[in-house]
């Protein structure tokens, strides 16, 4: 679906993203993992093209997207979330999920000014599936709160909620768990799983919950300082000496120093 | 009765520092007549001041619309900016039929506009002070001159008439460059000035704007040391502010040898303000044509004495210079002629303007002294 | 307060004041307070919906508002007699050579590759360019110059009727803004504002020293009006006898009738502009330009072109300010470019927006009303407000002359002072969004 | 029962005119303790913590230190009695360094801070690397790092942590837990926010769940952590 | 030798001047800067806030003079600085008080503080008018030149003369300290540190102790000492007169705008920028390639790319390319 070859990202003089090459598999449900500061977000800016790459090569279904703006790649159904939530704080919780769908009618002059009749059609059905979105997500209570207003983790339910608005064809999560109580990302879990299999999205989901990558995502890549590192089942990845130096480690060295009750 | 006449100046903005000796005048005149109890059976004469911003032309007209409308005045002196002269000629003045006579408005469009007779002004168009600067520049043997003006219709007119009129004399302008009044740096222009050269730059600007600015600059970096000045450099802190330096330095600004001028001045100080500086003689002199004008009217009434102020501005009749203002009532209430000369020497041609008297300065020992008339 | 009676209380104010003008100063002050205060309203509808909609920093109104004056001349004024002839073709082929250097030099900069090449391709065109176009533009300009330039010395218009001009005006901004936009609008905030700042100084320095497009510094005067003239109106017997009737006077008559018929244009303008924005703003257009303004980032990974849309308001808001322009130089019956001063046509209307209410366009019409009339109210007030603080001073002592003195200069002091109790006591605006 | 040395005492308040969020809430924590706040996103947790910093008005109820009613005090006079705050949002100074951000975190010590600084940049040593560099352009985990860091910084007498944790990587989190249990062992008392709940209730001593700004569990760690329906509704089953 | 007068000529008109009007802008550039950067809004009332310092400046100058004091070839007003540095603060620190501290605890939009800056601008306005008037006041005295025109010509013996004031003198120096001291102050001390702590998050400074009440007075009292310090050095250069000291408003922001926000090195830089692109582009060479040139090709014309009546359109085309390569300035300013 996807295939990146030989990305570089540089920040002035640092290399960021360092000549990563991965593929997405159609219907997959990728995992990305890594070290803080491995590149993960970078690479996923890099995509969406939020960020210019420095040099190489982004595919989508054998077509080159490197370089598009985010805009035009939403509208061939690439989607994504973002790490530290990017809500429209002003506008309130059902507007933000209300303005993410495409093609809106109403989204030109002409038709805001003479088109009112459909219009209104069409925000009704929006409405309507915006509401259903906000249920899934378990804040009926905030649907006409400010965005602005939310928990942090409110927000980053919002983040994912916007996602499905629409029929993407790939969503890229990064980290919508942080921050999100374990229970409903359990349920977020099972909503990922669903779209995956009835609406056939492709996922890649940056997370550093091992469980919910172990539940979630085949295969799983592990980045590291801007490289593809190791990639393939989780277990496999659980057992790779390099991934646990780097990125898992080894637990708690305090544990002994812990109360027992 | 009372008399209301509005004074609508530009008493903030870039004039704002002219404009209270202007206003100052134009009081003292109404003082004067208020005093001599001699107009309309002792009417009282009352000033209302008015914002004309001298560029912002819908405040000005909304100001001059207030005066008009609200406290009534039966006859404007003013405005000051020919920019927004214009402006209050066309949407107040002639909607509602009140005299208005400018001091200092000089554009020479303003001889053209449509004005239903309504439209008078005791300062010369500045097509005449074209022809002025030529004689005085060429008298003195300088045919090589640098020009730089104020980017107003004022500034631009002038200097647009002088280079017509100099180089059709067979003299030479080396540049004609505008400059901005109230900006912080003119080291631009002189540099340009100073780079096409002449023997004097002649500076069509204001005295406390940008003018003295380009002047100061000229001087500092020795681009020249002579200069031209016309009528709106002309002022007494010239004195203060350049002395000596200007040592050399020669203009022109409307004057005449009529012993009125003095006159003024003297007046001026007993009430407390500078009788030369820029169009304030001017002001008086408009204010005196006005309530002179409704005195030989026997009315307050624009529609009545607007066709009076050219009988009492000219010929025939008495002499009449500033402060004799209750002499001429007098006499006009007897019947008799007045020929209102003022502090200007006004003599008003054509369209109603003044015919532009000059009297030529110099400065000399720090200070410069009116030589000669033209 | 709840807004919702909170706006309508707001316009009954603003209705009261005019009113009370009405009454106290005459009908035709407030009248004329009225018409600007229209034509300010419609330049604070432009400004709002940049700033509130979309958060473009534009300071650059001035300029927009200048070129529907210069639209207003263009259209309305005769054309100089024998001005064409004399150079008109020049200065339009001439322009015309500017135009297709800009575009040539553009297109080299797209088409080549990237290089010292290219660099040199793009200067020689430029210079090229750059000196054909003067050959070609400044004799013609020195022609029309000369044609008896103490009243006109200009090319004169199409004479046209001058409501013409109006959408004509729109039309000249909106092709600048395009221009604009197209270049400086991926800059933020205070770098922008900055731009349009500049720009508009540039477009005001052409009006200033063109004097063949529109006479520059020496302005335009006696321009077409579509209302009647007060003086047809005094001279004609059966509008007299009308107004006898009604019991007026004909002189004053005649002035509150054509500002009336002034009045009536404006407002017509104004409604349909204001119809117009509150739809777009209730609309998904307006859901997604709020959410643009909130954060841009998430606008465009939603799939929101933000360039597009940035350019597209950038246009509209300018476009209605250079309506505005052209209405006011209608209004104002002449073109005098020395007068665009920013203090006057960028701040003065940012005031209006942001003490009405930015984002909310009844606000932004609010505020252009109620600032223009303190505008031009201040003055009497600064002088009432010193004559009251001074009147417990001893008479004719030193300090109550120089606060006479000052009185004209208290007029910008007692503005300050009203927009900081409106805003402390509204920091949001008069009638904030939502 | 001796007073806890740091207590938010049945809380009640909400931000500005809105409605209450919190309702009667109490969380407290003794000396050398750490106690964890879990729960539902959108329960009150850092309205709770900055209740008690002071960030917001409590109506009724009243914040202790010590023994010592602080109720109303700005939060800058509680930092210098000695409490260190991390929020969970914009937690660091953007366009500062990350060296500055750490100063910043020891503003109100006046005496040499090197050496916390040293232990700071051990216990993050990517951190050290980037020291030089505006916060704003690290990965997500960085951040957190630095403003976790920050407050380290200070010696705070109490620490407050919003989720430290998250975003940041297993290793670095295992770290910072073991970082946490040293400084508490210390006898500085932490308070925590924590949705990665199971470890961070591991090490606590005390732990509170909230539930729609109320109490809803309390106990020791390992008691909620067995308990079945805190499990299921709180932990993630 | 020809060459010689030609750098003389290009020193006298172009660089010199050049190099005082740009420090005079940097001058008030560092004032905006400073309140963008930690305060966060475009103050319209700095250009009136010189003046205000000024103003007082004068007074206190007029009174030294009166009572016998002068400062040897120095101007008197540098004696009196400290007088207007401290009423100016009593000014700013009220303002603050009185006006935009209830914005700031609000966390009010920036664009509102603009807004309130300029009706602070209206009234300051009407204050200096009434203080001191609206006329032009000279007050500089003692040594007015470094070298003259004229001298410079009788001891080079050249034809062309350069003429350095004491005041452009003054004004570079100042300006680069200021600079350097800002830049020191900012990035190196504690307050320094703490008010661009406060300027970049201030809920987190208020968490790090910082008191944000400190943080706005400290930087209230350095921008009335830097307007008042430009004010009056601009004073003394030129004239002064309250109407140019509003106009000035313009150039200054576009300085600081361009150097990029926040920055005191690219208020510098700015104020350079604007300065060398009004003097330069619109310069006639004619006189300069006089000398350069051989004698048949010197130039009739005045070889000017511009006439100088676009010298303003001209400097601001400059600015905007500027920003076009550098959307936040030449030193990455900062974007509210
Ligand atoms: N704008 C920037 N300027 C300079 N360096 C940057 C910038 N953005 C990111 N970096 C650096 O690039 C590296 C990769 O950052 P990235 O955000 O992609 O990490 P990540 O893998 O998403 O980490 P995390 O798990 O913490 O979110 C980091 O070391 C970061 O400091
Ligand atoms: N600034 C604010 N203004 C108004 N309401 C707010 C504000 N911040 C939070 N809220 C509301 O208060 C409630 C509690 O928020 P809080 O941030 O305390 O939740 P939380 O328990 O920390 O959740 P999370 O785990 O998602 O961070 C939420 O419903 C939220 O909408
Ligand atoms: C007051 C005067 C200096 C005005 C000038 N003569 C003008 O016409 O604008
Ligand atoms: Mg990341
Ligand atoms: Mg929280």
């Amino acid at each position: 679906m996807i295939v990146v070859e030989n990305l570089v990202k540089t920040f002035g003089g640092f290399r960021a993203v360092d000549g990563a090459s991965l593929r997405i598999e159609q219907g997959s449900i990728t995992g990305l993992i890594g070290p803080n500061g491995a590149g993960k977000t970078t690479l996923f800016n890099v995509i969406a093209g939020v960020l210019q790459p420095t040099s190489g090569r982004v595919t989508m279904m054998g077509e080159d997207i490197t370089g598009l703006p985010p805009h035009a790649l939403f509208h061939k159904g690439l989607l994504r979330t973002f790490q530290i939530a990017h809500e429209f704080s002003s506008m309130t919780v059902r507007e933000n999920l209300m303005m993410v769908p495409a093609g809106q009618s109403g989204e030109t002059l002409w038709n805001a000014w003479f088109g009112r009749k459909r219009i209104a059609d069409e925000e009704r059905a929006l409405c309507a599936k915006a509401d259903e979105v906000i249920e899934f997500l378990t804040i009926e209570h905030l649907k006409e709160e400010r965005a602005g207003n939310l928990s942090g983790g409110q927000k980053k339910l919002l983040e994912l909620g916007r996602t499905m608005m629409v029929d993407a064809k790939i969503v890229f999560l990064d980290e919508v768990g942080a921050g999100v109580n374990r229970t409903l990302l359990n349920t977020i879990g099972d909503a990922i799983i669903r779209l995956n299999k009835e609406r056939n999205y492709t996922f890649v989901v940056i997370e550093h919950d091992m469980d919910f990558i172990g539940r979630l995502c085949d295969p799983v890549i592990c980045m590291a300082e801007g490289r593809v590192l190791a990639q393939g089942t989780l277990a496999e990845i659980k057992a790779n000496e390099q991934v646990i130096e780097a990125y898992l480690g080894t637990g708690l060295k305090n544990k002994d120093k812990v109360a027992v009750v | 009765q009372d008399v209301k006449i509005g004074v609508v100046l530009g008493f903030t903005g870039p004039l704002e520092s002219i404009t209270p000796a202007m206003a100052a005048g134009a009081e003292l005149a109404m003082a004067e007549v208020t005093e001599s109890g001699l107009l309309l059976d002792g009417a009282t004469v009352t000033s209302v001041r008015a914002d004309s911003t001298c560029i912002d032309a819908s405040a000005a007209t909304a100001a001059a619309e207030r005066v008009v409308t609200s406290d009534g005045v039966t006859a404007i002196m003013g405005a000051d900016c020919s920019g927004v002269t214009g402006a209050i000629l066309q949407n107040v003045a002639r909607p509602n039929g009140i005299v208005m006579i400018s001091p200092s408005a000089t554009s020479p469009g303003l001889s053209t506009a449509e004005d239903d007779g309504l439209f008078f002004r005791t300062a010369p168009s500045d097509a005449r002070q074209g022809v002025i600067i030529t004689n005085i520049l060429q008298d003195r043997g300088f045919n090589n001159v640098a020009v730089t003006y104020t980017n107003n219709d004022y500034g631009k007119g002038l200097a647009d008439a002088f280079q017509a009129e100099f180089e059709a004399a067979g003299g030479t302008v080396t540049i004609s460059a505008a400059h901005e009044d109230g900006k912080a740096d003119y080291s631009a222009e002189v540099g340009a000035l100073a780079s096409a050269g002449g023997d004097v730059l002649v500076v069509a600007g204001y005295v406390d704007q940008g003018g003295s600015g380009v002047i100061r600059a000229a001087l500092d970096t020795g681009a020249f040391d002579t200069f031209y000045l016309p009528d709106g450099m002309v002022g007494s802190v010239l004195n203060d502010r350049f002395g000596a330096e200007l040592n050399g330095t020669f203009g022109a600004y409307p004057g005449t040898d009529s012993p009125g001028a003095a006159l003024f001045v003297t007046m001026a100080e007993g009430a407390g303000f500078d009788g030369t500086s820029a169009f304030a003689p001017e002001s008086y002199d408009a204010a005196a044509l006005i309530m002179l004008a409704m005195a030989k009217a026997g009315s307050s009434n624009s529609a009545d004495f607007k066709d009076h102020v050219f009988d009492v501005a000219n010929e025939p009749g008495e002499v009449i210079y500033p402060g004799e203002l209750a002499k001429a009532l007098e006499l006009i209430a007897a019947g008799q002629d007045v020929n209102y000369e003022g502090a200007s020497a006004v003599e008003l041609i054509g369209p109603g303007e003044s015919a532009g008297n000059y009297q030529e300065i110099e400065f000399k020992d720090g200070v410069y002294s009116t030589i000669g008339f033209r | 307060m709840n807004p919702a009676i909170r706006a309508p209380l707001l316009f009954g104010f603003v209705a009261v004041l005019m009113i009370g003008t009405g009454i106290v100063q005459g009908w035709n002050s407030a009248l004329l307070i009225l018409n600007m205060g229209l034509i300010s309203a419609i330049m604070a509808l432009g400004v709002n919906l940049q700033w509130g909609f979309a958060g473009l920093f534009n300071i650059g109104v001035m300029g927009f508002v200048a070129l529907g004056g210069l639209a207003a001349v263009l259209i309305s004024t005769p054309p100089t007699e024998g001005a064409w002839a004399a150079g008109g073709w020049n200065i339009v082929i001439g322009l015309l050579l500017g135009g297709m250097t800009v575009i040539g030099a553009i297109l080299a900069q797209h088409r080549m590759a990237l290089g010292r090449i290219r660099t040199l391709t793009t200067l020689a065109i430029l210079i090229a360019g750059f000196f054909i176009y003067r050959a070609v533009f400044d004799p013609g300009v020195t022609a029309i110059e000369a044609i008896n330039p103490s009243v006109s010395g200009n090319i004169g218009g199409l004479n046209l009727p001058v409501l013409l001009s109006w959408p004509v005006g729109g039309l000249l901004a909106a092709g600048a803004a395009w221009i604009i936009g197209k270049t400086a609008l991926g800059l933020r905030s205070d770098y922008l504002a900055i731009a349009t700042l500049g720009i508009a100084e540039i477009i005001i320095a052409v009006l200033k020293n063109e004097d063949w497009l529109s006479r520059g510094v020496k302005n335009v005067i006696g321009l077409d009006r579509p209302v009647p003239f007060e003086i047809e109106l005094q001279q004609d017997p059966t509008f007299v006898a009308r107004a006898v009737g009604l019991g007026l006077d004909p002189v004053t008559a005649s002035g509150i009738y054509t500002k009336l018929a002034y009045s009536a244009l404006f407002a017509v303008v104004l409604l349909i502009l204001l119809w117009m924005a509150q739809m777009a703003l209730k609309s998904p257009w307006g859901r997604m330009m709020r959410a643009i303004r909130d954060n841009e980032t998430a606008a465009r990974a939603m799939g929101k072109d933000v360039t597009a849309r940035h350019l597209q308001i950038f246009i509209l808001g300018s476009a209605i300010c250079g309506v505005a322009g052209a209405m006011m130089t209608t209004l104002d019956g002449q073109l005098t470019p020395g007068s665009y001063q920013p203090l006057r046509f960028t701040f003065l209307v940012w005031v209006m927006v942001i003490v009405g209410g930015s984002g909310n366009n009844f606000g932004a019409v609010l505020g252009g009303i109620l600032i223009w009339w303190l505008w031009v109210q201040v003055e009497p007030m600064g002088l009432a407000l010193m004559q009251i603080l001074s009147s417990g001073l001893e008479d004719g002592s030193a300090l109550q002359t120089r606060m006479i003195d000052a009185a004209a200069h208290m007029r910008l002091l007692t503005m300050g002072l009203l927009m900081l109790i409106v805003l402390r006591f509204s920091p949001r605006g008069l009638i904030p969004e939502r | 029962m001796t007073e806890p040395f740091l207590i938010g005492d049945t809380m009640t308040g909400g931000y500005g005119k809105g409605p209450d969020i919190l309702h009667g809430c109490t969380i407290a924590v003794e000396r050398g303790e750490i106690a964890v706040i879990v729960g539902p996103n959108g329960a009150g947790k850092s309205t709770a913590m900055k209740a008690v910093f002071g960030m917001l008005n409590v109506n009724s109820g009243a914040v202790r230190l010590d023994g010592e009613d602080i109720t109303h005090l700005t939060p800058q006079e509680r930092v210098v009695k000695g409490m260190g705050f991390v929020p969970q949002t914009s937690n660091i100074f953007t366009s500062m360094t990350v060296e500055e951000n750490l100063e910043m975190g020891a503003f109100i010590r006046r005496d040499d801070f090197s050496d916390t600084m040293a232990q700071v940049y051990d216990l993050f040593p990517i951190l050290k690397e980037k020291r030089h560099q505006a916060a704003g352009e690290l990965s997500g985990g960085q951040r957190q790092q630095v403003a976790v860091g920050r407050a380290l910084m200070t010696k705070p007498k109490v620490l407050m942590l919003d989720e430290p944790t998250a975003g940041v990587s297993p290793i670095v989190m295992d770290e910072l837990f073991d970082r946490i249990i040293e400084v508490a062992r210390t006898g500085i008392p932490i308070l925590m926010v924590e949705q990665n709940a199971r470890q961070a209730l591991e090490i606590a001593d005390k732990a509170y769940v909230l539930v729609q700004g109320r109490n809803a569990h309390t106990g020791t760690g390992k008691q909620l952590l067995a308990d079945p329906e805190v499990r299921r509704s709180f932990l993630g089953g | 030798m020809d060459v010689i007068n030609a750098l003389v000529v290009l020193a006298n008109f172009v660089i010199v001047p050049g190099l005082a009007y740009g420090a005079q802008l940097a001058l008030g550039a560092l004032g905006v800067t400073l309140i963008y950067g930690i305060l966060r809004f475009s103050n319209f009332a700095h250009g009136d806030t010189m003046a205000f310092g000024t103003a007082i400046t004068i007074i206190g100058t007029n009174a030294l003079i009166a009572a016998g004091i002068t400062f040897g070839p120095l101007p008197t007003a540098l004696i009196a600085l400290p007088l207007g540095i401290a009423a100016t603060c009593l000014l700013v620190l009220g303002t603050d008080w009185t006006v935009y501290k209830f914005y700031r605890t609000k966390k009010a939009a920036p664009v509102i503080l603009v807004i309130v800056s300029m009706g602070v601008m209206f009234i300051m306005n009407g204050i200096v008018r009434f203080i001191i008037g609206v006329g032009d006041i000279n007050f500089a005295d003692g040594e007015r030149f470094v070298v003259t025109a004229r001298g410079f010509r009788e001891a080079t013996g050249l034809a062309e003369g350069l003429a350095i004031r004491t005041t452009q003198v003054i004004t570079v120096i100042v300006a680069l300290i200021a600079m350097a001291l800002l830049f020191w102050f900012l990035n190196k001390t504690r307050t320094g540190k703490s008010m661009r702590a406060f300027s970049d998050n201030e809920d987190l400074a208020l968490l790090s102790g910082i008191n944000p009440d400190w943080v706005v007075k400290v930087t209230w009292m350095i921008v009335a000492a830097l307007a008042t310090t430009a004010g009056v050095l601009y004073g003394l250069d030129k004239s002064f007169k309250a109407f140019t000291y509003f106009q000035l408003l313009l150039p200054i922001f576009a300085a600081a705008i361009v150097g990029g926000l926040g920055s005191p090195l690219g208020a510098i830089a700015g104020g350079f920028v604007i300065a060398f692109s009004e003097v330069t582009v619109t310069y006639a060479w004619k006189r300069v390639l006089g000398y350069i040139l051989p004698e048949n090709l010197a130039p009739e014309a005045l070889v000017q790319l511009m006439s100088t009546d676009y010298k303003f359109a001209v400097s601001f085309a400059i600015l905007i390319v500027v920003l076009l390569f550098k959307p936040t300035g030449l030193f990455k300013g900062k974007s509210v």
